[in-house]
């Protein structure tokens, strides 16, 4: 790509400087210069499998962008680089986009670690990073704009949804998921919030197991048993995108149909059921703020879009994906509205932004740095699509502070 | 100098050369941060990254001196290193996350944040005491050395060699891996510990801390090159050499091969456990990845890239191929590995003597 | 007192089609108006016990239940669409199918299970007599009799005693929930166990029996729980065995230290993707990609073992960790190599239907059919190889030459050759275990990178150079793995065995079955 | 070195997997004397010195060295006893050079501090010059050992015994591969030795050992035939059988 020659020959020099220490890069702008947009999103490593993904979607809009005459008179151009799912060079990397390549904005990160070790370099060079994925929450930084679900969007209306008659009236809950801070926060707000439901800690079982964990014999197995108390049981699982294609192989092998132990997943979408044969899974659910079978106009031209982009009419769309789309329209709005792309700028005109979303609502941007998002949840279908039973009527404004977590009552603002 | 040190002429020059060439390295590395002050139109401007990725790179280098240490002199051909210097690292980073105290965004007194939303009460016993910098540093020596002793102890003494010893230590810092990513260790799980405030009374983000670590690091470089230096020349990396060749013959010459490797070992682990230890305050973070066993052989593979058993090519390989990686990364973020991959081969392959058995076939 | 009233529908229903056809269409009333609404009216088409529901309800259970405008429903077959009862045909222009959840599917299930308690199609029965069960109610209890009064088949029977017990104890009559008490203790099915616990609340005075019931049904349940673990620890073991096979050969016998042997098994798994894509043009071989997968897999991987071999581990023989080195960088290109061809994203692998759901084994120990299936699997291809070392020409080349080159080479066995194929061989099997581990595990192009390390535990823990040791090794580390899991959890489980084996090979470093040789002395 | 120790071997017998190496096997070497230990390969003098120098541990029997029992330590420890051994294909450190070689054999502290602070006095140099003049590597001193032929390798291994300073030499098969004028001195040298301290000479070559001309055992699958002078046994009449049978 003729586009990232600039950044290919400055980090060359940048690698030979170092071996040689020559004097390094010099920025020289040319006068109208285009803007250039970070993607710092792993494109090796275990992460690639959903972050490839992601990178080809700010791709698309770059191009887009460039087509609908960029933003300000200007062009738009991707620095593309690879943090190899390596936390450590998720830093590294996020400070190379902002001190060497001089990126006004950039769209990057899936995991939280990978979020929390770029952070305090966006903090520290005052860089402007859109985090396109769901998450425990606890966070708020004027740096970072989170344009996936907090918990209050996604994790709480799907239980909420499990515990209503339509979900099942389950009694008791399977909390499983994978070992890390996603999974454990939302856990324990969903505990919180499971007990305010007069769900007794009894009823309540919470496993956790390593990233890309394949033998889930023993848990599922447990999650029976445990099922077989004569209580109606559903299983709330934050499982990591890879783990769980043998997750639900176990599930269908094992006979665990929807109707019995009904399933909900924050973690799985389109891009992860594509992997799988769904047909035992039909009927469990997943909650998210888009699906892909959302039925609106916006949608269909984002998915037109991505399927011409990447030349593939079966390639499927999914929740991070529209998020990072939603994320984009609203930074070229708030350019456009600031007249620079200076962050500081950027950022309050950022507060307010409105965009017609490709899940049919209209999103805003709160001063909390997160959107307001409709919660749906869809059941799981053959064809590895999503079949919305239930959604909230509006876009929800997001609650990044858990009020089941008891911690925040005291937690010093700003 | 005696007779038996006196090198042969051709590698004379040879190392005469490199010395200087490293010497004249250092030197330039040491320029940086002042160069980095310069204003930015300047022509020899350096940039904040450049630094702190050099002063990351520095700490890489004396990781590669430690392996070498252990695989180039000892023949330990260690696949777990990369646990000594992330054990160094959580050392650090323990030290790091008691200095934020109150500033957590809960605002906790004592508990670090991922510590109060996991709902911890008070601090895990392993924790106390790594508030005071003297006893972080200990640990940064202690928790790696004493790993490295009860492993090498164990493997050493039932006679464990070659890749059988490499298939052991990867399986520990794989386990140890496995063990750190659980949050229930009180390491912060996946996440490790990040977002860290000041050190010694410094705020860390600042342009004076970070080049103050800079010279930290390549002090230490120094520091464990001149050490390894002083080991290398005397008779007992002699001994070393020898246990490398010809382990068995040494014991009937009356050495107990057990100690000597023993103690290589355990140096090795803290030299990588100090490096660790500068690591995480510029990189900003710790975390389980750092286990993974592919980073241990990656390390290895710089040495090898550089040239086993000649302590200027450990510090040349590691900076070689990280500059490579961090070049490639943003140049080529689809084909780095094939390159990187393809450069192990080809090292293991043509340069058996890596990068500086190049120079010497020059010399002859 | 419903019983009769429904023998004597049940009966109607049969005789006179007319009557029902009203009854019919008002419990038809608002399906699929909503899913409250949709629910309600298959629990009446169920309650009516009117067979001729049964098309209706499958096609809403296969979603060809479409539903137009005005009301009426219509069916889509494959003959066309035709109005729902009345059967004639119809337009399906502005039809749209009615939707489910899980709800209405609990209430198809109960309802179908009904209607086709009577069913002529055996396995329909038995499907029926566990759905009934489950959806137990009291006003099963006429129906169950009837069926058990006909029903011949002894499985089928017993599953019927169960639902008719279940629904009993639904029943208000005391007696009646004694003798479906009684029934359900007798079992040793966690389903009854739950259906207990489940009426214990509604029955405070039965507590005492409904206890002693559960009592009983845990202490036959025990046994089975435990063979069920030792299965699991079997079927752990029998995948690392399959992914450490191929290094038993390639390490093992030859001394080669191949850290791209994880890729191999990846590429294993890719090639049984490519299969599968290439047979969707042909039905007919569809179910038969899997084992067609096999040997393409073990060709593929050992033409590219082979290619590695020669190209270029035989440089660095007599220097095992030069080889490490080297490989791991193979790795690494092989890895991006498929990343870059297939894309980043898991790729679907469709088990074949003999390769889904639970068997029941004698006892009840219901154990997972993929898992059953790769267990085998895992012994046959142990078996193969130990028959390809000990009984063919190639193993007894490749023994001599492993045990004294010089000696073979001077009687003219081409030392190069053997060596090649050795490599191709083990590679081979780390394709076929790729294709088995494609059932369970992620096709991505990461799938080998977390095997490597188990494997070369299980080789060395084993012994070096032994099969045997190799087998026992597997299966040893599965089940203890396995029963250590429930307590410690699986993080703490595998970390427990991994310290356990490095101790272990402190102790014995040449491993269970210690062997002399080449490779020992590595 | 006077009053040194008594090597005592008593009933020792070494089992590999079924196979006897050595089968209740007696022999007494007292200090100073230089004996030669003959016999048909596999007749098991390698192994003995493998017990003897804790390389293998014997399956049953005794093996003293004046009072301490070997079967209890290991080869540094037995090394460091005063029990040096030259193998029988001549090993040593190639990527060192002679004087280093031998620098490394000298008697000196053998723990990793002490090499770290060992320093090269002028009397350790003046030590290792003159072995090295005795065994004619003087010029090859700063060599690497990997490029010494076959002969001075012997040569070189010898000169390391030396450095130990051991009470006790176990010398495997020293003259394989030399030319006659060098087996001379290495005769010449063994004799020279003895008396000072223990030596056990491992040989084929009977020529050697008749030069030798010390009390000779010779060994036979694992145990004790013959043993007395060269000429006793020569004609020990089991012992002819026993060459010239096979």
């Amino acid at each position: 790509m003729i586009h990232r020659m600039p950044i290919t020959r400055r980090a060359a020099l940048a690698g030979l400087g170092t071996v040689l220490a020559t004097p390094a890069i010099r920025p020289s702008f040319a006068q109208s210069a285009p803007i250039k947009v970070g993607v710092l999103h792993s494109l090796s490593g275990t992460m690639a499998i959903s972050e490839t993904a992601l990178r080809d979607t700010v791709l698309m809009m770059v191009e887009a962008q460039n087509a609908a005459g960029g933003i300000l008179g200007r062009r738009l151009e991707a620095v593309v680089v690879d943090p190899a799912s390596n936390w450590p060079l998720f830093a590294e990397k996020a400070r190379e986009l902002l001190a060497v390549s001089k990126v006004d904005v950039t769209f990057g990160c899936w995991t939280s670690v990978s979020r929390k070790s770029v952070l305090p370099v966006y903090e520290e060079l005052n860089g402007l990073l859109f985090y396109p994925v769901q998450y425990e929450g606890e966070e708020e930084s004027k740096n970072i704009f989170y344009t996936g679900a907090a918990p209050n969007q996604q994790a709480i209306p799907a239980v909420e949804y499990l515990l209503s008659a339509d979900g099942g009236e389950a009694k008791r809950i399977a909390l499983l998921g994978t070992d890390y801070v996603y999974p454990r926060t939302t856990n324990r707000i969903l505990r919180n919030f499971l007990i305010s439901k007069g769900i007794p800690e009894s009823d309540i079982m919470e496993e956790y197991t390593p990233f890309g964990h394949s033998d889930w014999q023993g848990i599922v197995s447990r999650v029976k048993r445990f099922a077989g108390e004569g209580k109606k049981t559903a299983i709330v699982s934050t499982i990591n995108g890879d783990a769980n294609v043998p997750f639900y192989r176990e599930l269908g092998n094992q006979g665990i149909k929807a109707e019995d132990i009904p399933s909900v997943a924050f973690s799985v979408g389109e891009e992860e059921l594509a992997g799988i044969d769904a047909r035992p899974l039909v009927g469990h659910l997943a909650a998210w703020n888009y699906f892909m079978s959302v039925e609106s106009p916006v949608n269909t031209q984002f998915k037109a879009l991505w399927q011409s982009y990447i030349k593939n009419p079966r390639r499927v769309t999914n929740d991070p994906m529209e998020a990072t789309y939603t994320g984009f329209k609203m930074w070229a709005q708030a350019v456009a509205k600031a007249g620079t792309t200076s962050v500081d700028a950027v950022r309050t005109a950022m507060i307010g932004q409105k965009v017609d979303a490709p899940c049919g609502y209209t999103e805003e941007m709160h001063a909390n740095h997160h959107l307001s998002k409709p919660v749906m949840i869809g059941e799981i279908q053959a064809d590895g699509q999503f079949n919305i039973v239930w959604k909230t009527p509006t876009a929800i404004p997001a609650e990044n502070w858990s009020p089941f977590i008891p911690e925040n009552a005291n937690r010093r603002r700003g | 100098m005696s007779l038996a040190v006196l090198p042969a002429a051709p590698d004379a020059r040879l190392r005469l050369g490199l010395r200087a060439g490293l010497g004249l390295f250092i030197l330039l590395l040491a320029v940086m941060p002042l160069l980095n002050l310069l204003p930015v139109s300047h022509p020899l401007h350096v940039s904040d990254f450049l630094v702190s990725i050099t002063g990351k790179w520095i700490c890489y280098a004396i990781l590669a001196l430690s392996l070498d240490l252990a695989w180039g002199y000892a023949g330990i051909l260690s696949l777990g290193h990369g646990a000594f210097f992330a054990l160094g690292g959580y050392a650090m980073g323990m030290h790091l996350m008691r200095l934020i105290g109150p500033r957590g965004s809960y605002g906790h007194p004592i508990l670090p944040d991922f510590m109060v939303f996991l709902g911890y009460q008070e601090l895990p016993w392993y924790w106390l005491g790594f508030d005071s910098f003297p006893f972080a540093m200990l640990m940064v020596l202690l928790v790696p050395g004493t790993l490295a002793l009860v492993v090498g102890w164990l493997s050493f003494r039932s006679r464990i060699t070659g890749v059988y010893l490499s298939i052991l230590t990867q399986a520990m810092t794989f386990a140890l891996m496995l063990a750190f990513f659980r949050n229930d260790m009180g390491f912060g799980g996946n996440n490790g510990f990040t977002d860290f405030k000041e050190l010694l009374g410094q705020p860390l983000n600042t342009t004076a801390m970070r080049s103050g670590l800079f010279y930290a690091s390549l002090l230490a470089l120094v520091l464990s090159f001149l050490l390894c230096l002083r080991i290398t020349r005397s008779k007992y990396g002699r001994v070393l050499t020898a246990i490398r060749d010809a382990e068995s013959r040494v014991r009937f010459l009356g050495y107990d091969t057990t100690r000597h490797k023993l103690f290589a070992f355990v140096l090795s682990a803290m030299l990588a456990g100090v490096a660790g230890a500068l690591y995480v305050p510029q990189v900003g973070i710790i975390n389980p990845g750092e286990f993974s066993p592919a980073n241990s052989i990656e390390a290895v593979i710089w040495v090898a890239v550089g040239g086993r058993g000649t302590l200027v090519g450990a510090v040349l390989g590691a900076f070689t191929v990280n500059g490579l990686k961090t070049w490639l990364t943003s140049a080529a973020p689809d084909l780095w590995l094939f390159v990187l991959g393809g450069l192990f081969v080809l090292v293991t392959l043509f340069l058996p003597k890596g990068l500086i058995g190049l120079a010497k076939g020059r010399t002859k | 007192m419903k019983h009769p009233l429904l023998a004597f529908l049940l009966l109607v229903a049969l005789a006179l089609p007319a009557r029902a056809q009203d009854a019919l269409t008002a419990a038809l009333e608002g399906l699929g108006t909503g899913f409250n609404q949709t629910a309600e009216a298959v629990d009446r088409l169920g309650a009516s016990g009117d067979p001729r529901a049964l098309p209706l309800l499958r096609a809403l259970t296969e979603g060809r239940l479409l539903r137009r405008a005005d009301g009426t429903l219509l069916i889509r077959g494959e003959a066309g669409v035709i109005e729902a009862l009345a059967g004639a045909p119809a337009e399906a222009a502005e039809a749209s199918p009615v939707r489910l959840n899980n709800r209405v599917r609990v209430a198809l299930r109960g309802a179908l299970g009904r209607l086709q308690l009577l069913s002529p199609d055996a396995a329909e029965r038995q499907a029926a007599a566990d759905a009934v069960f489950r959806s137990r109610s009291a006003d099963n209890v006429a129906v169950l009799e009837t069926a058990l009064g006909r029903e011949t088949v002894p499985a089928i029977r017993d599953r019927l005693l169960l639902a008719l017990a279940a629904s009993r104890l639904m029943a208000s009559d005391l007696a009646d929930k004694m003798a479906g008490i009684a029934a359900l203790g007798a079992s040793a099915s966690p389903e009854a166990r739950a259906v207990l616990l489940e009426m214990r609340g509604a029955n405070p005075g039965l507590a005492a029996q409904i206890d002693e019931a559960v009592a009983a049904v845990d202490r036959r349940l025990a046994i089975r729980r435990a063979a069920e673990t030792v299965f699991q620890g079997l079927s752990l073991g029998s995948v690392l065995l399959l992914a450490a096979l191929g290094l038993a050969v390639t390490f093992g016998v030859m001394g080669v230290i191949n850290m791209a042997h994880g890729e191999f098994v990846m590429l294993g798994a890719y090639t049984t993707f490519i299969v599968q894509e290439a047979l969707r043009t042909i039905p007919a071989l569809q179910p038969w990609s899997l084992p067609l997968a096999v040997p393409i897999a073990f060709l593929v991987t050992a033409a590219c073992g082979a290619a590695l071999e020669r190209g270029l581990i035989r440089h660095l023989y007599g220097r095992p960790l030069e080889t490490l080195l080297m490989t791991f960088g193979v790795g690494m290109m092989i890895q991006q190599a498929v990343r870059l061809a297939f894309g980043a994203q898991n790729r679907e692998i469709i088990s074949p239907a003999w390769m889904q759901g639970t068997l029941m084994l004698p006892g009840g120990v219901a154990v997972t059919q993929n898992r059953l299936w790769i267990l085998v699997f895992s012994l046959v291809v142990l078996g193969l190889t130990v028959a390809a070392i000990r009984l063919t020409r190639f193993g007894l080349e490749m023994r001599a030459v492993t045990q004294k080159r010089a000696i073979a080479a001077s009687m003219g066995i081409r030392t190069g050759r053997v060596d090649a194929l050795t490599f191709a061989f083990g590679s081979g099997i780390a394709g076929i275990a790729g294709v088995a581990l494609s059932q369970i595990d992620n096709v991505s192009p990461n799938l080998g990178t977390g095997y490597i390390i188990d494997s070369f535990l299980v080789v060395v823990f084993g012994g070096v150079g032994s099969l045997a040791g190799t087998l026992v090794g597997a299966f040893g580390l599965g089940t203890i793995n396995k029963i250590l899991e429930p307590w410690a959890g699986a993080v703490l489980a595998k970390v427990f065995v991994l310290v356990a084996v490095m101790l272990f090979i402190q102790r014995k470093p040449r491993g269970l079955f210690a062997q002399k040789g080449r490779a020992a002395d590595a | 070195m006077s009053g040194g120790r008594r090597l005592y071997l008593d009933g020792v017998s070494v089992v590999f997997d079924g196979f006897r190496a050595l089968n209740n096997l007696s022999l007494i070497v007292e200090p100073g004397e230089l004996r030669s230990v003959i016999g048909p390969n596999g007749a098991g003098k390698t192994t003995m010195m493998d017990v003897i120098t804790g390389k293998t541990r014997p399956t049953q029997g005794t093996v003293n060295f004046g009072e301490i029992d070997l079967t209890r330590m290991d080869e540094a420890g037995i090394a460091n006893l005063g029990i040096g051994r030259k193998f029988q294909k001549p090993t040593m450190f190639d990527a060192l050079t002679v004087f280093e070689n031998m620098e490394l054999a000298l008697k000196a502290p053998r723990g990793p501090i002490a090499c770290l602070r060992w320093k090269l006095t002028g009397g350790a140099r003046a030590q290792i010059e003159q072995t090295l003049e005795e065994i004619g590597l003087q010029e090859r001193a700063q060599d690497l050992a990997g490029i010494l032929s076959h002969g001075q390798r012997q040569w070189l291994e010898i000169g390391m015994l030396l450095m130990q300073d051991p009470e006790l030499l176990l010398v495997d098969e020293p003259v394989a591969g030399m030319t006659d004028a060098e087996t001379e001195q290495t005769a010449a040298l063994l004799v020279r030795i003895a008396g000072r301290r223990s030596v056990v000479v491992v040989e084929h070559d009977l020529e050697f050992v008749r030069a030798l001309g010390r009390r000779v055992t010779v060994l036979c699958d694992g145990s004790v035939l013959s043993e007395g002078s060269i000429d006793h046994v020569q004609n020990d009449p089991r012992v002819i059988e026993v060459y010239l049978g096979r």
